[in-house]
């Protein structure tokens, strides 16, 4: 039988009807579906044991309880800790972020590393830890034979007082250099500032939660200023409640309505840099009322009253000064701010009953100016607010045990001789550790960068100095550059040898004292995995490469590892007694517990302590009753100084090597005598012609973005936005107003240019920002990073102009003068 | 190309003198119909070959277990001690238990195995496999990658302890007794959607008479009790999607 | 729809206190951490971008130095009774429970028509327009099995971390409770928030610290008028942010009076000193 | 060379010359299949589309197709249902506009939704509450009638008909075509009005929420009336456009005019309607959610304008215009009234979608605008093309006019 077309239709038929009652086309539907909904490219997590890894954020120094999230070996989450004394239950955004820190694998380094492209390119090829410290050691052994141990410079982030950064010092110490600098913050304002005025060298201590009245001059308190998670947490209980009862307000000084100004109870605007001329003014209105706290100020306090000193000289005090020269009037020329505000405020302030006014710039992440701080923290010694319940505590500095001493060789005693290249600690900058803007000078200014080898720890000073990008040009001097971070900064990828360090959820390490806490807290974060990469706490790091440059060096680090040199420092938390290692929180460490009532310490031993330490991640001892007067202040006077002897000491002391108008003009003081020792107003030098720049730029801080030298999670960018940052530009927030005068538009292109360079901004207007003021977020403007971070925004660090704060040498990063170019 | 209209016409005109012509059109060939018919009935076999044989060789493939695993001998009180439980189901979840939060643990990790098999070199059985499981897995501290047959896509959520504890189900109703088997049984995976053949059913056809739940897995057998139990956890989409 | 959930067991629901709300966006980012939400290199795309808990920023409008911003935290509102992306959706992918009063998304069953985000007012709903990660950095090794990642091209939504709930009973049953406490169970929003300014529980247990919240007269909702009948509400002493939370013609808004409020003169601030 | 396949004693173009001619629709054809591929390929964000504006411009092209397709089952329904014998002339490329249309849609559809291979779901797992649901099921199986009315069309091409069993298959589908028209007609009525029903549905969109009948929203009649009311003329268009190409007398006047006639009525009926329904939506739903009429054009691109283009430019005058017996006479005329109302109701469509969309309803939300992406033109260009090679095609190979040869007798 021949098979005819039609045989053929006749069976394709046959054959079509037939499939239909197989399952052949339901299921190839069904399963096609259903392939679908299972595409092998789209990730199916493994789940296995929930645990939870309890242990404490160690991205910015507020040290943050956490609660991390686990499913078998991986994090998943992060959660606040409800059993942690600084931040109950909360986390701000960069913390909750933090697993993409610890596994976008793009954004870290894997192992030790040697440079393999050119300076910044990015480019390593990868070495073992052998060889990483063969070759550093080897560099640092040739310096210190050639006698020149002070061409090594180190660059350490750690916070002041951890234990890495001890470790560091001493180092850098054992070698034999000198040049230690650290990026400035906040809390070297307040400690120069608590040194002069109080005698004390305790971090500041601001007892917010007892406060009834929060006057905040600068204080970024909900951008990120402090411990975010205690802030916002106090943020919440003062809004508890009936509205109508709430017992805490808020006031902000700050000259844009940020977060913090808009939820504020009220906002008061004067212009930049001139928030110590509005405390003065308020000061003015506290004394002229008669508001003030006499009885501190007459039993604690020295310099208030005009004095005659004992060779028989007549000295202004405070009052005359401030009664002279900062009545409302006169500080509304200075500030912008309405003399009645000035009156109304001051009112507030002297009427509340637990005032506090508190200092800051943005975050803490920058510097502050010294006569500022001095005038903020007037005020609270005029309202007595000092050593009181809700005002300034002095708590004694935290117990932590001294390290052996160091015994240094002769190569080294040498070199530490030598002058450091930032100048810190010189008659000029007498009271500061350490300058870094200096230091970047320094190497700048000479032809031959006097720094051969700079070690860079935790830090990302390329982009986070506000100094116009001085740094990164100082980088490309330095010969050698070794970078410590765990992630590809900015720095890093200048640098010649990466040796990495671990991410804070893999490593132990220790965070004292957060920044603005009242109470003394000791922090100790531990790995919650396994290291991911090839990679090593600094710590142990550190103690490693003294071993392997040998000689005395290594003698000085006789610890196994780094956790022992913690448990080293810990031991004085032991021997110090009633710190507390467990926390209850309904016994808040903020509520002032009777003598002897509050909670007892459950350990006996001190292996018994670690233990705790290291289980809950703490140490710490509650807010207890005021201490006692006696020898509270450990100034000259042993009183709280309106006037500092201390100053007045630098100057005279300076004034005997070179004329008194130099050492005043080097110090960078326009007022003399009195008036230079006290709280005061000094107008900013202005930089350039302001007819050329007629504008200010003024960088500011949110929350909701990193801005220091940890790169911001990914996630944070789902938070910012799209008038803060749309594509590859960030926004610049001027006010309508100034706006029309450049006739400018929402969203269009300007480039704003300082003397110290330009950047090109899309215009946002912001009926909140100061008429004449260019504001410009900080964190964006990433060079380096993965395509999350890099090439977002602009930095603008990279165009301020700094000048020098008057006695600390700190920059003036709020000062720089701007046109606005359209593009 | 040839035309077809000429052919047709040709097989009609031969057409018009068989019986029955009256009957069927002109053009309906009795004697062609029949061709036609066997044609179809050919087409319609070969179809049903293809789907109903061929098409599930291909899509499911096979995969054997790492190493065998005898049930029956572990629950075996006279050969195997330890393994406790009064009923059946509490002697599953000896070592497919719960965890303190409620979680399940599933195929009991290594860590389990080695309570009793802690020594390498010393098996506590005589079986190749016991021997293959020391020297592979134990010595090695390796987890055995067991291919799991009711594993759920992704998207399910399910809860033991709610349908095992709180609502007295007991593990054979969905999984089958595995209590006396003594050879685990072949891993049938679905090519295109990776399913283990229990979810979607060992029937190719989908179609059951009187169903048993542990025949299939599938959505439906879900909702189905569900429905049937009444309970206050309804068929709300979350209560079996994550 | 049957108006029927009255009737549910629970009906889960949420007050965010806008004056607590301090506008960090923790509650953003633990949301999206909770949930494996997907990121991209160029988030500023609002327009694609997932945000399940987005933030919004509003402003009083006034001049400087009056000026006064603020954020409407806003996650899927899980609107009662007759949600207006339930009914349209073609594949009864979304749904309402009864029991729970959440308002379910399953990704696998969902086609991506996106007949769901037009109709709903509030932007809560958010399309996969890519496949979810980022290959090849190792971003999903902190993925939880808890949430099961979403593919390209369906719509997704908060959940009132439901899983949370599951997780919850789970934690129950096994200490032999068939009940969850107040408190067991809240939204990762909740309990990230650092301000505490997100109180989540059940509207049906009057017990429960929401049913107390959202009878204060400062409690209200967004488009309340057009009959969403959401289950967030929000909380607010600012007459300007009342008032943004819902269209009014001139005239309609009617401040809410609180002599004790009025009493006090201290602050500058537009809003507060209104009432 | 394609002599052979030809209808019999009409005139048509050379095969080159027909070649050329097709040349730029395949072109819109080969963009489209490129923007199609990349789309199913990569995923939708190849678009513009964003969770703002979730419909875009393939929505309001299967709306606008749809609505202009209308003209299918219309002309359908008033042939063989209300026995108006004269449409019989235009029937035939009717449904082959119909058939264009809404297979166009689907294919755009398909495309269009995110899991394409999940699209079945819609059937399978079917929300009878919603009115998209309503609408696929509808367009579905209006689909398949339009096929089944588009093969005895086919099957009378000359080669085709030779074929003895296909003949008479055409024939018989032919006698009971009344009953596939009456059910095209129901199920279009259907999916017409549930394309307004969509819309009128969403309650929390100020814009487009409408009160209405029971389930159904005004803008369920509202779309029913606009599809029917400019159907007909995109018929006529398209048969203008034929005419134009040819440059033949394709069609009698009386059949044009008497499709004009009832496109005049219903379209009148219509701009009636839709201005009641504007004032009861002015005044009742918008102030209701706190919103006035002028609130929803206060900036952006979509102001008031659109709407008085809509209503009177593209309503009321060519309402005018066809009523008028002399008007509608006029070549001329008789074309600008039939184009000013297809555009109205595209833009109608575009007012429920792209506007609806693009306008907040918080009040502290922000105003969107869009763009569509050259894929997004590339697959609606490609219906476009697809449109005119089918038609061109069907005008070439099959007699879909049947006047054509008594009206161009072949003089050689």
């Amino acid at each position: 039988m021949k098979l005819t077309r039609r045989n053929f239709i006749a069976a394709v038929v046959g054959g079509i009807a037939g499939i239909q009652a197989t399952p052949l086309p339901w299921k190839i539907t069904d399963d096609v579906a259903i392939w679908t909904q299972n595409w092998p490219w789209v990730p199916v997590p493994p789940t296995g044991e929930f645990t939870e890894v309890s242990s404490v954020c160690n991205l910015c120094p507020g040290g943050c309880g956490i609660a991390v999230k686990k499913v078998d070996e991986r994090a998943v989450k992060i959660e606040g800790r409800t059993d942690y004394p600084v931040n109950p239950g909360g986390i701000c955004p960069v913390g909750m972020g933090g697993l993409q820190l610890l596994y976008d694998e793009s954004l870290r380094f894997t192992g030790p590393m040697k440079r393999a492209g050119l300076r910044g390119a990015g480019e390593f090829t990868e070495i073992s830890w052998g060889e990483a410290f063969d070759i550093l050691a080897g560099r640092i052994s040739n310096l210190r034979k050639k006698g020149t141990p002070e061409a090594i410079a180190a660059v350490d982030g750690n916070p002041e007082g951890t234990t890495v950064s001890v470790l560091i010092k001493r180092l850098m110490k054992a070698m034999g250099s000198p040049n230690y600098v650290r990026p400035l913050s906040i809390t070297d304002t307040y400690r120069m500032g608590n040194l002069l005025m109080q005698g004390t060298l305790a971090p500041m201590a601001y007892d917010l939660e007892n406060s009834d009245y929060v006057l905040s001059f600068g204080c970024g308190l909900l951008e990120g200023w402090g411990a975010p998670g205690r802030v916002m947490n106090a943020w919440g209980m003062w809004h508890d409640g009936n509205p109508a009862k709430r017992k805490t307000r808020i006031v902000q000084v700050e000259s844009r309505a940020s977060n913090t100004a808009s939820k504020a109870d009220m906002w008061v605007a004067p212009k930049p840099g001139t928030d110590g001329a509005l405390a003065l003014g308020l000061a003015h209105v506290i004394i002229k009322s008669g508001q003030y706290d006499s009885r501190f100020v007459a039993d604690h306090s020295s310099g208030f009253d005009d004095w005659r000193s004992l060779e028989g000289t007549n000295h202004i005090g405070f009052k005359t000064l401030v009664l002279e020269k900062y009545s409302p009037e006169q500080v509304a020329k200075i500030t912008g701010v309405n003399p009645k505000t000035i009156v109304s405020l001051a009112k507030g302030f002297a009427n509340a009953k637990a005032p506090v006014a508190i200092y800051g710039k943005g975050k803490d992440s920058l510097n502050g100016s010294l006569y500022e701080f001095m005038a903020v923290q007037s005020l609270n010694a005029l309202k007595g607010s000092i050593n009181r319940s809700g005002g300034v505590l002095l708590p004694d500095p935290i117990p932590l045990s001294n390290l052996p001493p160091l015994e240094v060789d002769a190569i080294a005693s040498e070199g530490l001789k030598r002058p450091r290249l930032d100048q810190a600690g010189t008659m000029r900058y007498p009271f500061t550790d350490s300058l870094i803007n200096n230091f970047t000078d320094a190497i700048n200014r000479n032809p031959k960068s006097p720094v051969d080898t700079l070690l860079v720890f935790s830090a990302n000073p390329f982009f986070t100095l506000p100094d116009g990008g001085g740094f990164k040009n100082a980088l490309e001097k330095v010969p050698f550059i070794v970078s410590f971070s765990p992630y590809r900064d900015e720095t890093a990828n200048m640098a010649d040898l990466i040796l990495p360090d671990c991410t804070y959820l893999e490593k132990i390490d220790d965070i004292v004292w957060p920044t603005g806490l009242q109470y003394p807290l000791y922090g100790l974060s531990k790995p919650v995995v396994e290291p991911l990469y090839n990679t090593r706490n600094t710590g142990d790091v550190v103690i490693e490469l003294s071993r392997a440059i040998g000689e005395s060096v290594g003698s000085g680090f006789p610890w196994e590892n780094f956790e022992e040199a913690l448990q080293a420092r810990a031991k004085g938390l032991f021997d110090a007694g009633g710190g507390l290692v467990s926390y209850d929180p309904d016994a808040p460490a903020w509520q002032r517990q009777k003598a002897g009532n509050g909670p007892k310490p459950g350990y006996k031993s001190f292996d018994e302590m670690w233990e705790g330490i290291q289980s809950g991640g703490m140490w710490y001892r509650p807010v207890s009753s005021p201490k006692s007067w006696q020898g509270l202040f450990n100034t000259p006077s042993g009183k709280f100084e309106f006037c500092s002897k201390l100053i007045a000491q630098a100057i005279e002391h300076y004034s005997n090597k070179i004329s008194k108008k130099a050492a005043l003009k080097n110090m960078g003081l326009a007022a003399i005598d009195d008036e230079a020792c006290m709280a005061h107003y000094q107008a900013p030098k202005a930089g350039a012609d302001r007819s050329v720049y007629p504008l200010l730029m003024l960088p500011y801080e949110m929350i909701n973005l990193a801005s220091g030298w940890i790169p911001s999670p990914p996630f944070l960018y789902k938070t910012i936005f799209e008038n803060q940052l749309l594509k590859d530009k960030s926004f610049a927030a001027i006010n309508p107003k100034t706006a029309a005068k450049y006739h400018l538009e929402e969203g269009e292109l300007v480039v704003v240019k300082s003397p110290a360079g330009e950047v090109e901004v899309r215009i946002n207007l912001f009926e909140g920002a100061m008429p004449g003021i260019v504001y410009l977020p900080l964190g964006f403007g990433h060079t380096a990073y993965d395509e999350f971070l890099k090439g977002k925004g602009v930095n603008p660090n990279n165009i301020v102009q700094a000048g020098q704060d008057p006695i600390s040498g700190y920059p003036v990063w709020w000062n720089t003068p701007v046109k606005l170019v359209k593009v | 190309m040839k035309d077809p209209v000429n052919s047709s016409k040709k097989t009609s005109d031969k057409g018009g003198d068989r019986p029955l012509s009256g009957f069927f059109p002109r053009w309906m060939n009795i004697n062609i119909l029949a061709q036609d018919v066997g044609f179809f009935i050919l087409g319609l076999i070969g179809a049903s070959i293809v789907g109903w044989v061929i098409f599930p060789a291909v899509l499911y493939s096979k995969h054997p277990q790492p190493i065998n695993f005898n049930h029956a001998l572990h629950l075996d009180s006279e050969k195997v001690d330890g393994i406790e439980g009064e009923t059946k189901a509490e002697k599953c979840l000896f070592c497919h238990a719960f965890r303190d939060d409620g979680t399940f643990v599933g195929i009991p990790k290594l860590e389990s195995c080695t309570e009793c098999h802690d020594d390498p070199e010393s098996p506590l059985g005589e079986t190749p496999e016991e021997k293959a499981f020391m020297t592979k897995y134990v010595a090695n501290e390796e987890e055995i990658p067991w291919l799991v047959y009711s594993k759920q896509p992704d998207c399910v959520y399910f809860s033991h302890i709610a349908h095992v504890k709180m609502g007295n189900i007991d593990c054979a109703t969905c999984h089958g007794d595995f209590a006396d088997n003594e050879k685990l049984p072949l891993y049938v995976k679905n090519r295109l959607t990776g399913y283990s053949m229990n979810i979607w059913g060992k029937r190719i056809s989908g179609f059951y008479w009187n169903k048993k739940f542990s025949d299939r897995m599938k959505m439906d057998d879900c909702a189905r009790c569900h429905t049937e139990k009444g309970q206050e956890q309804n068929n709300a989409c979350f209560v079996c999607h994550k | 729809m049957k108006k029927g959930n009255d009737h549910g067991k629970n009906k889960y629901g949420m007050v965010i206190d806008i004056d607590k709300c301090t506008g960090c966006g923790t509650c953003m980012v633990a949301c999206a951490a909770e949930n494996n939400v997907s990121v991209r290199a160029d988030q500023s795309d609002k327009e694609r971008t997932i945000t399940w808990m987005n933030l919004y920023k509003i402003s009083n409008g006034k001049e400087f130095p009056h000026t006064e911003v603020s954020y409407f935290p806003r996650p899927c509102m899980h609107c009662d009774h007759h949600p207006p992306c339930v009914s349209v959706c073609v594949s009864t992918a979304t749904k309402l429970d009864f029991n729970t009063g959440i308002v379910s998304q399953i990704y696998t069953r969902c086609i991506g028509c996106r007949y769901c985000q037009a109709a709903c007012p509030y932007g809560a709903r958010y399309f996969n327009w890519w496949d979810v990660f980022p290959q090849d950095k190792g971003m999903d090794r902190y993925l939880t099995p808890e949430v099961s990642p979403r593919m390209r091209g369906v719509v997704e939504k908060c959940t009132f971390c439901h899983h949370r709930r599951m997780r919850a009973k789970t934690l129950a049953y096994a200490e032999d409770r068939r009940e969850i406490e107040e408190g067991e169970y809240v939204t990762a929003c909740t309990e990230a928030c650092p301000a505490q300014a997100i109180t989540f529980g059940d509207l049906n247990n009057p017990e429960h610290e929401v049913s107390k919240l959202i009878k204060h007269p400062f409690t209200f909702r967004l488009l309340e008028r057009i009959g969403t009948e959401p289950k967030v509400y929000y909380h607010s002493t600012r007459d300007w942010i009342r008032k943004l939370g819902d269209n009014f013609l001139p005239g309609e808004y009617t401040p809410v009076v609180n002599q004790t409020w009025a009493e006090e003169e201290w602050s500058t601030k537009p809003g507060r000193d209104e009432f | 060379m394609d002599s052979p396949l030809l209808p019999h004693g009409v005139k048509r173009c050379s095969t080159w010359a027909f070649f050329f001619w097709t040349l730029p629709w395949v072109a819109l054809l080969a963009w489209g299949g490129l923007s199609a591929f990349l789309c199913l390929w990569k995923g939708l964000n190849q678009t513009n589309m964003s969770n703002i504006f979730a419909f875009a411009l393939w929505i309001v092209f299967d709306l606008a197709i749809i609505a202009l397709g209308a003209g299918a089952f219309f002309t359908g329904f008033l042939t063989y249902v209300m026995g108006q014998k004269e449409l019989k002339n235009i029937i035939k490329p009717a449904v082959i506009i119909g058939f264009i249309c809404y297979s166009g849609a689907m294919a755009m559809l398909g495309i269009d939704i995110g899991q394409p291979i999940r699209g079945w779901f819609i059937f399978w797992h079917a929300n009878i509450h919603s009115m998209l649901v309503e609408v696929s099921f509808c367009i579905t199986c209006y689909l398949m009638v339009l096929a089944i009315e588009f093969i005895p069309i086919i099957l009378e091409n000359r080669k085709l008909e030779e074929i003895k069993e296909l003949r008479i298959f055409g024939h018989n589908l032919h006698e009971i075509m009344a009953v596939f028209a009456a059910t095209g007609t129901f199920l279009s009525f259907f999916h017409q009005g549930s394309l307004g029903g969509m819309f009128g549905v969403m309650y929390a969109r100020p814009f487009a929420a409408r009160e209405g009948f029971y389930i159904w929203p005004w803008t369920f009649f509202l779309f029913i009336l606009s599809a029917i009311a400019c159907g007909p003329c995109f018929t006529i268009l398209c048969t203008k456009l034929t005419e134009f190409f040819t440059r033949k007398k394709l069609v009698p006047d009386s059949a044009i005019q008497l499709l004009a006639k009832i496109s005049a009525w219903l379209l009148s009926l219509y701009v009636v309607l839709k201005i009641a329904d504007y004032l009861g939506w002015m005044y009742g739903i918008i102030p209701r959610s706190g919103l006035t009429f002028e609130s929803f054009f206060r900036e952006g691109p979509y102001g008031v304008y659109l709407i008085v283009l809509e209503m009177i430019l593209c309503g009321i005058l060519p309402a005018i215009i066809l009523m008028l017996p002399k008007a509608r006479q006029n070549q001329g005329w008789l074309i600008i009234a039939c184009l000013l109302n297809c555009t109205g109701i595209v833009l109608n469509r575009f007012l429920f979608i792209v506007v609806t969309l693009a306008i907040p309803v918080m009040p502290f939300d922000r105003f969107w605008g869009y763009l569509p992406t050259w894929q997004e033109w590339g697959i609606g260009m490609a219906v476009v093309g697809y449109g005119f090679l089918l038609f061109s095609a069907a005008y070439r190979y099959l007699p879909i006019f049947p006047q054509e040869r008594e009206l161009n007798p072949i003089t050689e």
